[in-house]
Formats: structure tokens, C-alpha cells, sequence
């Protein structure tokens, strides 16, 4: 075995290593502290082994690892988040009698999801999806109060049924061929020859759309991330939900393309970024405006994967996960910002505000942060038509929310006394923040092809900031609408499904009426001799 | 006709009545004890099918083949060890609702653990 | 291909231990008096564990079924016994839950009675035996007349122990039950009487070589069928199994829930695959696998509906057999691939071994949650996890396994009996299969939320739970988790004394 | 005229049948059932099949019938009956059990012709047991395994109806005699008892070779010793007596060790060294005949009411 199938095994095993190790009393009593370190070989394998390398484990794990050029920025910018919102743990919740619990899930769910990035055979892929969408459960409820329990509740109906279409579309998938764990690739190469190809495309898609978050799927996203612990909230929204993008990523064709399962995607994803600001301008919670940011940018990442998707081009996906880490690595910091805002006052309280601006206006394109570096990576991918059109558009749209979430946190940290956040949560934000400027500047030529001088010109830097300041002006206007602020309510849709509420409880009772009759002696006995003769009937006319 | 109508299948068309008979009892009957008669009823027609068949086998100088009548005895004797136990059930059941009708439980019966 | 007539083959003694050694036992106890009884029992667990474990390695060393031609009277006018892969399998299942069962009751017979001797233990000992020289029997058996001695024992031995608390509710429940099982038996025992007029023999593998389309066949093979149906509780004739499986003692229900209902399913498997002929067998499946779908989606909402733990277990029982009916058309097989060589055959083998280790495993969980607390309710169990962390992770990972999420038992049979429903073209299967295991992880969710739950006042346990009872249901637990992690072995074992193919056309 | 007179049995026994389901009153449904019984007996006989008759009308007729009318006289009154069935359902019910009748019917008339018989393998082995009745040689050397789980039901249906008693007493003895024991009752239970253990010995002696047998002969013992117990002339015996165990246990332990023994010193379990089978199969009737005596004489007597007398 070579030393980077070994690391990159050790990147999956080493947290499921500390997790089983969390069986242990002693040990688990300290597990927070490990928390930092369980990410650390991912990383590591994300920087050293060269791209392409694979390491396959024969029987009975039957496991396929595979870094490719998406998985490896990924999982860099996933392992990165993790290790410092791991290290912002340990020092938040040190009093936390429930931490020792809080560290299992975590580490389950850290492991769930940084394996997804490298996974390559179909069985493991769907485990490892499990782990993390299950394993997150225990973050999402972990403050206990009804709030993390509803959103607990309603996390679980909707990864449940997200693993349902799942697995029938992997099944779908891998049923024709002859190895019982298929590699990922080749059933993915035979996918656009296959008889139920549209199915199979649509149940994908459904499902990874569900974990994304793209509208009417995102219900549990804005319940959830702010029902959970600080750090929990930055990898939730960070990292859980790029595991449907690199689901997406995987298993559509992008070498074949599907130009109309393409347009599908586009759609939604425009559908979704529209809906995520235009809902998320009238909440009144900072982590809830944030987390209908992530399900804004998520629709822009669909509309990218939808572009390679409909034009056969497989380059898109590397521009997604160029995206996508960009994503991951601000919504993070900005997660962890708030906590480190809740901390700090007085003087000190100018410097975080500023950094947390210029976090959250990346997220609008901000010339020279990691967000316009994304756009401007992307833009040639899109063209100069309408969809170039309906981009930037949706770029003024993240600033405007980014605007109102930054008035949100401006005045809830307004009467914080003068205090500074512990240094164990200050240094791991700071390391998140500087990440998020440093990583999408080196990976940029790589990904776009282009130099980075290029970036540095004055039309690039235009093309940009003209949505952000179009952005800015109509926060102006829209900061004024009277009652705005709590119109729609957390979870927007989830309201909607909840008065079908009493159309299920009648069903569920007329079905416990039906019991309640089918269970007297004799409708038994009627069903038995009816029974009976339908089978009598079946095996003796038919020869 | 007669050939049809030997004992053997005149018999069994009769346990094939009775089965029906004995199936309508069970179903129907509001009263438990009926319906363990029923059991017997539906039992003993299924013993004369039985029956039936052993009367078709005589042989090697056998009237009737003794494997059947064999399984007969045995399900006959399993069949009144099921009658038994439903009726010690009923007798229990019936004693347990009349102590709970007059508000004393049964002697020294024990309050139910799960 | 196999012999035609049975033969007695190396091994083949164990066989008789395995029916016979609790009878001994049974007998024993009831010589020797109550005091006894536990002792004797515990010896008898672990002999009878060792003949389980011994037939299974006879099995795969030898790679050939285990037969025994009882007293040298040959079939058909004697009685012959015999184990395939499919019955070695079911035999270490059943020695594992009852052996695992049998330390839990002895761990909580320990803390009410102390030196024992009660009614209710001594039945059990004496039930708990004879219900596993039963399934034994039924496992093994080759003769149509001596599987139904074997299903009225089994009867006979589950019945006393729905009702050995002893209260109202539960005597009307076993005996709703005995009745309605009594129906079940006879019906089964007028299709043996059809099938010996016809025939002239009871003989499995005899009849599997003669059997044709014939009227009388048919009519046989109906009533037998249907007197299984109702003794294994599919939907619509499960009105018996939920005040029974809720209303017995946690080690009882365990065995009534994971192995009792099992037997009569295993002797359908039995009779549509090697007796039915193969066109009927497709029809009749049709309308098994209708049934099985109603089975899982009904009663899966019902266990949704219930407000006590032990009556949600048992009508998670009830949607969970359905997976089992649901493998008929599915392992229709062809021309070429026998049924017993499909993927749906296998997958309906694990389904039939996860389940019984996942549902002995929650029926003890919920024994000592109700050990603890004094009750059931799951309403007033919220936190019970941080006083019974064991109990609640082994309720969890059962619930995993029921659910079909991986890696576990439930989640293999599941992927298996859904590639099955794609690849043969039943996507209404394949939609119940998924819908089946949300419902699952509906019920399975709500009590898993409940012990993780902080309520503001605690629960606490009324009296301190040995760490020893908590343990059997973790490993129980445990074993149906882990059983998902060798998948691909127990196709090799399961085609053992099956003629034809072994491996090929295996996905 | 044989057929007339099948015909009419016939026509007789489906009556009754209707009768004892449609009857109102409990107790004369049972009486009717008891008659059912033994005409069933008579059906047996014409069936060339007496010792199937001798069973039916000692336990499917008489031991069931006392067992039925015993409960009905614990039960009446407060006998706590379900809801009844409506019309339509009824009708419902009674369409589906003419189909299964009818279904049955047909299968039955299109039995395989000529019939399959084991009769010649039978006969065939009937040398190698030294046995005359082949019923018995069906029962206890070719099948004996049925037999032998058969009784291990019996008894466990036994220690079913003892574990229904309440938990104080459950080692305790059952209650036979009832309130006011009728004067021919005692008359009766003074006078029969050791005619009938005659012929009780008789028909277990004769089993081996002519019709009768343990069943048979375990019957009428039984109903001798319930006789006795029910005039008061002799108290139950306490459950966890040890005679009354052995007694219980004597027979499946004999038969149980005789089958190990054969797979030591004959060809397997359960079979007979040549030569000896036919003692080893009397021995075996013996002790099954009076364990079959006391478990359905205990079956009928029910389960503890007494306390145990320590």
C-alpha cells in the first residue's frame, strides 16, 4: 500500500477511530479536545496526494478511495472548517456537561462527510452519506430547547426521505451491473445508455437537491442551522450541505450531458438563489439570514452544475467545487463570527464588525476576496446571455441579504460591556477568515486557467462591483418597507406543509379505524375464508 | 355413480360439509365456548377426510391404510389438548372478569409486571 | 443434484439433538421440580447452542445438506429430517436470540424472585424450551404431517407465555390467539390430509419431484398456505399478535416476536418454492406479495399510532414479516436461475434473520426500560437514555437495522429486495420497500427523540437496572448491525443443499 | 343397502353438526355434540377404521364432551359473550364456507385414481416390529416421532392450563368435585372403576396386535380415575405430587431413552434392535398408557384452586 492510499484511508478512518475510541468513559470525557486534530489527515491528503491517486480495499470492506481534482478542494476547504470550528468547540463549550456527547456526533458527522468527498464505490458512498446526514441529527437537537427538536424532527423526515430517493436511485444505478459494489465512475459512464436513465437522473437529483437545500427542499436549513450550537451551525451550513453537491458532482454525466435534466437544474437553481434572498431580507435572526444565504448560494452552485450538465462540459465541476469551497470557507467564518460577536465589545467590536463585512460582502463578490475570484471564475461558463444576466442579478441579491445581515449583527452587538472573545475561539475564526481570502487566490489558476494578474484588471474588478453596489442601493430601499422584518416565518414552506397537518392525522385515524374493524373476530375470520379462496382460486386456474 | 359414492368418498364429502359447518360456527358465534366446538366440528371433519382417504388406500390386505389412521389418532389426541387448554383460558378469563366486575381481583392475583 | 430419496449422512445425528435435547430438558425440569429449572435450562442453552453451531459447521464443511432417516424407516412411510443452508441459518438465529433471551430472563428473574420456583418462572423455562425444540423441529422437518406436530407444539409452548402475568387483558389475548392459531393448524393439517390422497406421501422432497397442476393439489396447497398466513399474522389476520406480543413479559415477546411468527413463514417459503408448481407459484406470489405491501404500509402507520412501546414493537412485528411475502414474486426465478439462486432470495433469508435479532433486541430494550420505569408509555419516557444509555442505543441500533440504514442486516436484505424489484420490474414494490422504511424511521425516530429529549423533569428509574440485563439487548443488537457487514457471505451458505447453481448470475 | 345406510349416518351426522351451530342454549349444544361424537364413532367403524373409532369416542367424543360440559357449568351465566354478527356478514360467511365445502368436495372426488396407498410398504414392514396391528406399528415404530412430540404437546398443554392458576397456589391441587355430588354418581364411581381398569389393561394389551392402544386404554383409565375424583372418593392429587410426575414423565422419558438407546444399539434413533422390538414397543405402550391416563384426567380437573399441602 502506498503512502497515499494510506493517507487518504487515514483521512476517512482516523475520526471513525475517535469516535470508537468515545466508548471509552475517560477518553470520551475529553473528546472535545480531539476535535481540533480529527480532520487533520483529511487535510493533509487534501494538500499532498496528488490528484488522480486511488486506493482500493478488496474484501470484506470492498472501499474505493479516489481524489480527484473536485474532491481535493473540497475536501481541503471541508477539513480546514472542520479542524477550526473543532478547535472554536472546544473552547465554547468547555462548561457543556452534554460536550463528551456533542463530540460523538461531531466526529461521526465529520467523518460521514469529509469521506464523501473521496469515496468511489456506490455502497460506501450511500454509508457515508447516512453517517453524515443521521450523525448531524445529534448537532442539530443538541441545545435541547422545543425549537432544536422541531428542526431536529423535521431534519430527520427530510434526510430520511433524501436517503429513500437515494437509494432507489442508486439501486436504479447499479442494478444492471455485474459487480455488486460498482465503481462510481463506471456506473456513471453507463447511466446515460441506461432504460430508466430519466428516472434515475430525476430520484439523483431529488435526493442530493433535498441535502443542498434547493427550493422546495430547503425547509430544514434555516430551521436547523440556527438551532445548533455555534460551531455545529458553521459546519452544517459549511460543509453537511456539500454533500449533495458533490453527490451531484459524482453521479450526473457530465461527459455525456443531459441538456434537459441541465435546464432543470438551471431553473431551480435560479428558482432557489431568488428565493433564498428575497425570504431571507425579512428575517430578523442573524444564523437564519445566514442560512437562507446558504440556500441562495446553493441555487447559484445548482445553476453551475446545471450549465455542465446541459453543454457536456466536465471542467464545470471543478468550478463548482472552486465555488463551493469558496462557500464553505466564508459561511463558516461567518457562522463562527457571530459567536465571536456575542463575546466581544467595546473597542475591539469595530475591528471584528469590519472583518465580518468584508466576510459577508465576499459572498456578494467583493473585488479581490475569494467571492469575486468565484464569479469571475465562473462567468466565462455562463455566457454573456440572459443567464450571465440572471448571475449578476442574483450577486446584488447576496449583497443586499449580506447588507441586512450585517445591520442585524451590528445591532445586536451594540450593547455588548467591553469583553474579547477567549483566544481559543478568536484564533480558529481568524484562521477560517484568512483561509477564505488566502486558498481561492492560489487555487485560481489552476481552476480558470487564467493568471492571476488577470484578476487585478480594472474591467475585472468592475464587473463585479457594479452588482454589489446595485446590491446596496436597493438594501436602502427595501430597508425602509414597512413590517418586513418577520413577514415570513423560519422555514418559510415548512408553515404550508404543517396545515396538512390535520388532513394526515385524519388519515392516520380512519387507518386506525380500519385496524380497529379488521382486528373483530369476525371480519378476521371472514378475511381468512375469503383469503383462502382467492388462493385457491389463483393457484387452481391457471395452468 | 356408485363408484364415485363409495364410503371413502361419501365420507369425505361429509367432512368436506363439516369443515364448511365448523368454519361458519368459529367465524360467526358470538360465544368462545362455541366456537372451541366449532374447532371440534371443523377438527373431526378434517379427520373424516382423512378418513376418506385411508378407506381409497385398503390394501395388501388392509381395509383402510394405517398411515392416515395413524395421523387421525394422533391429531385427535392433539385436538382435545387444544380444547383443554382454550377452556382452562376461558374458565381463567372468565373468573379474572368477574373478580374485576366486583372489584376485587382474583385471589392472590398478581398485579401484572410488563 | 440431490439424492432422491433421503439418506442418513454424516452428522445427520445432531439433527435429532437439535429437536430433541430441549424435550430432554423439558422433561427434566418437570422431574426434578421448579427449583431447577433455571439451572437446568442455562445448561441446555449452551449445549444447544454447540449442536446449532456444530450443524452449521457440518453444513459448510461438507457443502451438502444434513439429513437423518429417523428410526431407519425410510420416506415415505417414515420420517426423515433434514438441513439446507436456509435451515442452518435459521437454527444459529434461533439458538442466538434464545440463548441471549434465556441469560436476560435468568439476569431478571434473579432480581424479583430470587432463588426462584414461581409460576411464571418455571413456565417459562419449560415454555422457552419447548418453543425451541419447535422451531427446531419446524426447521429441519421434511415431513408434511410432522411439521404440523411441530407447529401445534410451537403453539401450544407460545400461548402460556402471552399470558404469564396472569391479568385479564392477557388471558384474553393468548387465547384470541390459540384459537385463532387452532384455525391456522387445522386448516394446515386438512391440506396435509389432501396432499396424502393425492400423493400417498407427506415427504418434502418426494413431493417436490410428483407435484403438478391438480386440483386437489391446489386446494391443499391453499388451505395450507392460508393456515400459515393466519398463524404468522400477515395483514389483514394479524388481530391476534399485538394485544399477545404486547401484553407477554419482554423475554417472552422477544422470542414470540423474533421466532414464533417466523416458523409458519418459513414453511410457506417452503411449500410455494419446492411443492407449489412454478406457475401457480407465480400467481399465488402475486397475491402473497399484495398482501406483504398492505402488511408493511398498514401496520407500519399503526406502529406510528401507538402510544406505548411494546404495542408500537409489536406492530413493527406485523409490517416487518411483510418484507418476507414481499420476496415471492421477486425470487420467481427462471429458467435458468433457480429461485433459491436470485438476489430476492437472499435478500429475504437476511431480512428473516435481521429482523429476529433486531425485534428480540427492542423487545428486551423495552423490557428493561420497563423494568426501570414501571411502564411503557412513550410519551413519559422522554430522557430515558441518560438514565439507560445501553438500552437506548440498542433500541437504536435495531431501529437502524428495522429501518434499513446502513451498515446492517435490514439495510442488505432491503438493497438486495430492491435491486430485485428493479431489475424484475416492480416498481410499486420498490416504492413500498422505500415508503416501508420511512414509516420505520418514523417510529423508530420518535423514541430515539424521546431518550435523547432533556424534559424539565427527568425520568428516573424506580429501581437500579443491572448493567448485565442491558447488555443482552445491546448484543443482540450489535449482531443484526453487523450482519450487514459481511453481505456477500450467506449466499454461499444458503444454496447449501440446494441442487444447481451456487454463485452464478450473482450481482 | 350399505349405501342407504351411509347415506343416512351421513345425512344424521350433518345434522347434528347444524344443530350443536345453531342451538341456542349452550348446554344442549354440547349434549348434541357429545351425540355428534359417538355417531361419529359409528362413521369410523364404516370407515374400516376401529381403532380411529375407539379414539374418537373415547377422547374427541367423550373426554371433550366432559370437558365442554364441565366449563359450561363454571361458565353459565356469566359466560361474557362478543358482539354478535350481522345478517349480511353472516350470509357472507356462510357463501364463503360453501365455497371451501365445495372446493374441498371437488378435491376430494378428484383424488388420484388408483389411489396411492403406504398399505403394502406397511404390511411389508410389518414382520421387522413383530407387531399385528399396524395402526400401532404406524404410531410407534415408523412414524414414532410424531408420537413422540405428540406427547411432549399433550404435556405442555398440561403445564399451559396449570400455569393459568392463580400464583399462590399454582403447586396446589384442582378442584373435581363439585358442590353437591349426586347419589348414583358415588354409586357409580364405587361400582365401575375396576371394570374399567380391566378394560382399560385389556385394550392396551390387545393394541399391540388387534385395534386399541395406549390412547384408548389411557382414556378409560382417565375417566376412572376422574370418575373417583369427581364423587369425592378420592382427593386430586396436588400438581407438583412426585407420583403424579412420574406418572406424567414415566412414559415420553421411557420412550425417550428406548429412542437413544437405538442409536447405540440398532440402526438410529428411534429404532428398534431386531428381535426386541415388539417387548420394547409393549414396555413403551405401557408407561405411555398410564402417562396418557394422568395428563387427560389432569387436563379435565383444570388447574390448582388449592393451596399445596405442605
Amino acid at each position: 500500500m502506498t503512502p497515499a492510499a494510506l493517507l487518504l484511508a487515514a483521512a476517512l478512518l482516523f475520526p471513525l477511530l475517535l469516535a470508537i475510541g468515545c466508548l471509552s468513559a475517560r477518553f470520551r470525557a475529553r473528546a472535545l479536545s480531539v476535535l481540533v486534530a480529527a480532520p487533520l489527515p483529511a487535510l493533509a491528503a487534501a494538500i499532498l496526494v496528488p490528484e488522480g491517486r486511488f486506493a482500493f480495499f478488496p474484501q470484506p470492506f470492498r472501499l474505493t478511495l479516489v481524489l480527484d481534482q473536485p474532491g481535493a478542494i473540497l475536501l481541503g476547504g471541508a477539513a480546514l472548517l472542520w479542524s477550526a470550528a473543532g478547535a472554536f468547540a472546544a473552547s465554547s463549550m468547555t462548561r457543556d456537561p452534554a460536550a463528551p456527547r456533542f463530540a460523538v456526533w461531531w466526529l461521526l458527522t465529520l467523518a460521514g462527510c469529509l469521506g464523501l468527498f473521496l469515496v468511489g464505490d456506490v455502497v460506501n458512498f450511500y454509508l457515508l452519506f447516512t453517517l453524515a446526514s443521521l450523525a448531524a441529527y445529534g448537532l442539530i437537537i443538541h441545545e435541547q430547547s422545543a425549537a432544536a427538536h422541531r428542526a431536529g424532527v423535521i431534519y430527520v423526515v427530510l434526510a430520511l426521505l433524501a436517503e429513500a430517493f437515494l437509494l432507489i436511485a442508486l439501486v436504479m444505478l447499479a442494478a444492471t451491473h455485474p459487480d455488486a459494489n460498482p465503481p462510481i465512475r463506471s456506473v456513471v459512464a453507463d447511466l446515460p445508455a441506461s432504460p430508466m436513465r430519466d428516472g434515475t437522473v430525476a430520484l439523483l437529483i431529488l435526493g442530493f437537491a433535498l441535502k443542498m437545500g434547493l427550493v422546495p427542499l430547503h425547509v430544514w436549513l434555516p430551521l436547523a442551522h440556527p438551532a445548533a450550537p455555534t460551531p455545529a451551525s458553521a459546519v452544517l451550513s459549511g460543509v453537511v450541505v456539500k454533500a449533495g453537491v458533490i453527490g451531484l458532482i459524482r453521479f450526473l454525466p457530465f461527459e455525456a450531458g443531459m441538456p434537459a435534466w441541465g435546464a432543470a437544474l438551471i431553473g431551480l437553481g435560479i428558482v432557489t438563489s431568488c428565493y433564498g434572498v428575497v425570504v431571507g431580507i425579512t428575517q430578523r435572526r442573524a444564523k437564519t439570514v445566514l442560512a437562507y444565504s446558504t440556500v441562495s448560494q446553493m441555487g447559484l452552485l445548482a445553476v453551475l452544475l446545471g450549465v455542465g450538465l446541459e453543454t457536456a462540459d466536465p471542467d464545470a465541476t471543478n468550478l463548482a467545487a472552486y465555488y463551493a469551497v469558496h462557500h464553505t470557507l466564508v459561511k463558516g467564518a461567518l457562522f463562527l463570527g457571530i459567536g465571536i460577536l456575542a463575546a466581544t465589545g467595546g473597542r475591539r467590536l469595530g475591528l471584528v464588525l469590519l472583518l465580518m463585512a468584508v466576510l459577508a460582502l465576499s459572498l456578494g463578490g467583493l473585488p479581490l476576496t475569494s467571492g469575486a475570484l468565484a464569479k469571475l471564475a465562473t462567468k466565462p461558463m455562463l455566457g454573456y446571455g440572459w443567464l450571465a444576466g440572471a448571475m449578476t442579478l442574483a450577486a446584488a441579491g447576496s449583497t443586499a441579504l449580506m447588507v441586512h445581515f450585517l445591520l442585524i449583527v451590528r445591532r445586536d452587538a451594540a450593547g455588548n460591556p467591553a469583553m474579547s472573545p477567549p483566544i481559543g475561539q478568536f484564533a480558529p475564526w481568524l484562521v477560517v477568515l484568512a483561509a477564505s481570502l488566502v486558498i481561492p487566490w492560489s487555487l485560481y489558476p489552476a481552476v480558470s486557467g487564467e493568471t492571476v494578474a488577470s484578476l487585478l484588471q480594472p474591467e475585472a474588478l468592475w464587473k463585479v462591483t457594479w452588482p454589489m453596489l446595485l446590491g446596496a442601493v436597493v438594501m436602502l430601499f427595501v430597508d425602509r418597507l414597512p413590517r418586513r422584518l418577520g413577514l415570513i416565518p423560519e422555514g418559510d414552506i415548512v408553515v404550508l406543509a404543517q396545515a396538512g397537518a390535520p388532513l394526515v392525522r385524519g388519515l392516520s385515524n380512519r387507518i386506525g379505524e380500519v385496524d380497529v374493524n379488521l382486528r373483530r373476530w369476525p371480519v378476521a375470520g371472514l378475511g381468512l375464508i375469503a383469503l383462502a379462496i382467492l388462493l385457491g382460486g389463483a393457484l387452481m386456474f391457471r395452468a | 355413480m356408485t363408484a364415485s359414492l363409495s364410503p371413502g368418498a361419501l365420507f369425505g364429502l361429509c367432512g368436506a360439509a363439516l369443515v364448511g359447518i365448523g368454519l361458519y360456527a368459529i367465524v360467526t358465534h358470538p360465544g368462545l365456548l362455541r366456537r372451541i366446538v366449532g374447532c371440534n366440528i371443523l377438527g373431526a371433519g378434517i379427520f373424516l377426510v382423512f378418513g376418506a382417504v385411508a378407506r381409497r388406500g385398503g390394501g395388501a390386505g388392509f381395509e383402510a391404510d394405517p398411515v392416515p389412521q395413524a395421523l387421525v389418532i394422533t391429531g385427535i389426541v392433539v385436538a382435545f389438548s387444544a380444547s383443554a387448554l382454550a377452556v382452562a383460558l376461558l374458565k381463567r378469563l372468565s373468573e379474572l372478569n368477574v373478580g374485576e366486575r366486583n372489584g376485587t381481583a382474583a385471589p392472590t392475583e398478581q398485579r401484572g409486571r410488563l | 443434484m440431490t439424492p432422491f430419496a433421503h439418506a442418513t449422512t454424516p452428522g445427520g445425528f445432531l439433527l435429532v439433538l437439535a429437536v430433541i435435547l430441549p424435550v430432554c430438558a423439558v422433561l427434566a425440569i418437570f422431574a426434578c421440580g421448579p427449583r431447577s429449572a433455571a439451572r437446568i435450562a442455562m445448561t441446555t442453552l449452551a449445549a444447544g447452542l454447540a449442536i446449532a453451531i456444530a450443524i452449521a459447521v457440518e453444513l459448510i464443511a461438507s457443502g451438502a445438506a444434513l439429513s437423518y432417516v429417523v428410526g431407519a424407516w425410510r420416506p415415505p412411510l417414515g420420517i426423515a429430517l433434514r438441513a439446507d443452508g436456509l435451515s442452518g441459518a435459521m437454527l444459529v438465529m434461533t439458538a442466538l436470540v434464545v440463548v441471549t433471551v434465556g441469560l436476560f430472563a435468568r439476569v431478571q428473574y434473579g432480581l424479583h424472585d430470587g432463588a426462584g420456583g414461581g409460576r411464571a418462572q418455571t413456565t417459562f423455562w419449560l415454555m422457552l424450551l419447548a418453543l425451541w425444540s419447535a422451531l427446531n423441529a419446524v426447521f429441519v422437518g421434511e415431513d408434511l404431517f410432522n411439521l404440523y406436530v411441530a407447529l401445534e407444539l410451537l403453539t401450544f409452548a407460545a400461548v402460556p407465555l402471552v399470558c404469564l402475568d396472569g391479568r385479564a387483558e392477557t388471558v384474553k389475548a393468548a387465547l384470541r390467539y390459540l384459537l385463532f392459531a387452532l384455525v391456522g393448524s387445522l386448516l394446515y393439517l386438512l391440506g396435509t390430509g389432501l396432499i396424502y390422497g393425492q400423493y400417498g406421501t407427506l415427504d418434502l422432497l418426494t413431493l417436490s419431484r410428483l407435484s403438478r397442476q391438480e386440483p386437489a393439489l391446489s386446494a391443499a396447497l391453499a388451505l395450507m398456505i392460508v393456515g400459515l398466513l393466519a398463524k404468522a399474522a400477515l395483514f389483514p389476520l394479524h388481530l391476534w399478535l399485538p394485544p399477545a406480543h404486547a401484553g407477554a413479559p419482554a423475554p417472552a415477546s422477544a422470542v414470540l416476536s423474533a421466532l414464533v411468527v417466523k416458523a409458519p413463514v418459513f414453511l410457506i417459503l417452503r411449500l410455494v418454492l419446492d411443492v407449489a408448481p412454478p406457475q401457480a407459484a407465480a400467481i399465488a406470489g402475486q397475491l402473497l406479495a399484495v398482501l406483504g405491501a398492505a402488511s408493511i404500509l398498514f401496520c407500519s402507520v399503526m406502529a406510528l399510532r401507538q402510544a406505548r412501546l411494546k404495542l408500537m414493537i409489536a406492530y413493527s412485528t406485523v409490517a416487518q414479516i411483510g418484507y418476507l411475502f414481499i420476496v415471492f414474486p421477486l425470487a420467481a426465478g427462471s429458467a435458468e436461475l433457480p429461485p433459491w439462486g436470485t438476489i430476492a432470495w437472499t435478500g429475504g433469508a437476511l431480512q428473516l434473520v435481521s429482523h429476529a435479532l433486531a425485534k428480540a433486541a427492542m423487545f428486551l430494550a423495552a423490557g428493561v426500560i420497563a423494568e426501570a420505569f414501571g411502564h411503557d408509555r412513550i410519551a413519559d419516557l422522554g430522557g430515558f437514555g441518560r438514565a439507560l444509555p445501553l438500552s437506548a442505543a440498542a433500541f437504536g441500533l435495531a431501529g437502524l437495522s428495522l429501518m434499513g440504514i446502513p451498515p446492517s442486516g435490514g439495510f442488505v436484505a432491503k438493497c438486495l429486495l430492491l435491486t430485485a424489484a428493479v431489475i424484475e420490474g416492480y416498481p410499486w414494490l420498490a416504492a413500498t420497500i422505500l415508503a416501508g422504511g420511512l414509516l420505520a424511521g418514523g417510529y423508530v425516530f420518535r423514541v430515539i427523540d424521546t431518550a435523547l429529549a432533556i424534559p424539565a423533569v427527568p425520568v428516573a428509574p424506580r429501581r437500579p437496572v443491572p448493567r448485565r440485563l442491558e447488555l443482552a439487548a445491546l448484543a443482540l443488537a450489535v449482531a443484526a448491525v453487523l450482519l450487514g457487514l459481511v453481505p456477500l457471505r450467506p449466499f454461499g451458505l444458503l444454496q447449501i443443499g440446494r441442487d444447481g447453481l451456487a454463485m452464478a448470475g450473482l450481482p | 343397502m350399505t349405501l342407504l345406510l351411509d347415506l343416512a349416518l351421513v345425512a344424521w351426522l350433518l345434522a347434528l353438526a347444524v344443530h350443536v351451530v345453531v342451538q341456542r342454549g349452550e348446554r344442549s349444544a354440547i349434549i348434541a355434540f357429545l351425540a355428534f361424537g359417538l355417531l361419529l364413532g359409528l362413521a369410523w367403524v364404516r370407515l374400516a377404521a376401529p381403532d380411529v373409532a375407539l379414539t374418537e369416542i373415547a377422547i374427541g367424543g367423550g373426554g371433550t364432551g366432559i370437558l365442554l360440559l364441565r366449563a359450561e357449568a363454571v361458565l353459565r351465566g356469566r359466560g361474557k359473550e362478543e358482539e354478535p354478527m350481522t345478517r349480511a356478514g353472516k350470509l357472507a360467511v356462510a357463501v364463503g364456507c360453501a365455497a371451501i365445502s365445495a372446493g374441498l368436495g371437488l378435491a376430494v372426488l378428484s383424488f388420484a385414481s388408483p389411489a396411492p396407498t403406504l398399505a403394502p410398504a406397511a404390511a411389508e414392514a410389518l414382520g421387522a416390529t413383530g407387531l399385528g396391528n399396524p395402526v400401532t406399528a404406524v404410531l410407534l415404530a415408523y412414524r414414532a416421532l410424531d408420537t413422540l412430540l405428540e406427547k411432549i404437546v399433550v404435556l405442555l398443554a398440561l403445564i399451559g392450563v396449570w400455569s393459568l392458576a392463580p400464583d399462590g397456589v399454582w403447586d396446589g391441587a384442582p378442584e373435581v368435585k363439585p358442590a353437591i355430588v349426586p347419589g348414583p354418581l358415588t354409586y357409580l364411581a364405587r361400582i365401575l372403576p375396576p371394570f374399567g381398569i380391566v378394560i382399560g389393561v385389556y385394550m392396551f394389551w390387545v393394541g399391540a396386535d388387534a385395534p386399541g392402544g395406549t390412547f384408548q386404554a389411557g382414556t378409560v383409565l382417565a375417566a376412572m380415575w376422574l370418575l373417583v375424583m369427581m364423587a369425592g372418593l378420592k382427593p386430586p392429587p396436588d400438581t407438583s405430587r412426585p407420583l403424579l410426575v412420574l406418572a406424567l414423565t414415566g412414559g415420553p422419558a421411557l420412550f425417550l431413552a428406548i429412542a437413544f438407546l437405538g442409536s447405540i444399539f440398532a440402526e438410529g434413533f428411534l429404532a428398534y434392535p431386531e428381535g426386541l422390538a415388539k417387548p420394547l414397543i409393549v414396555a413403551i405402550e405401557a408407561a405411555l398408557t398410564l402417562s396418557v391416563a394422568a395428563a387427560l384426567a389432569m387436563l379435565v380437573a383444570g388447574p390448582a384452586r388449592k393451596a399445596p399441602a405442605r
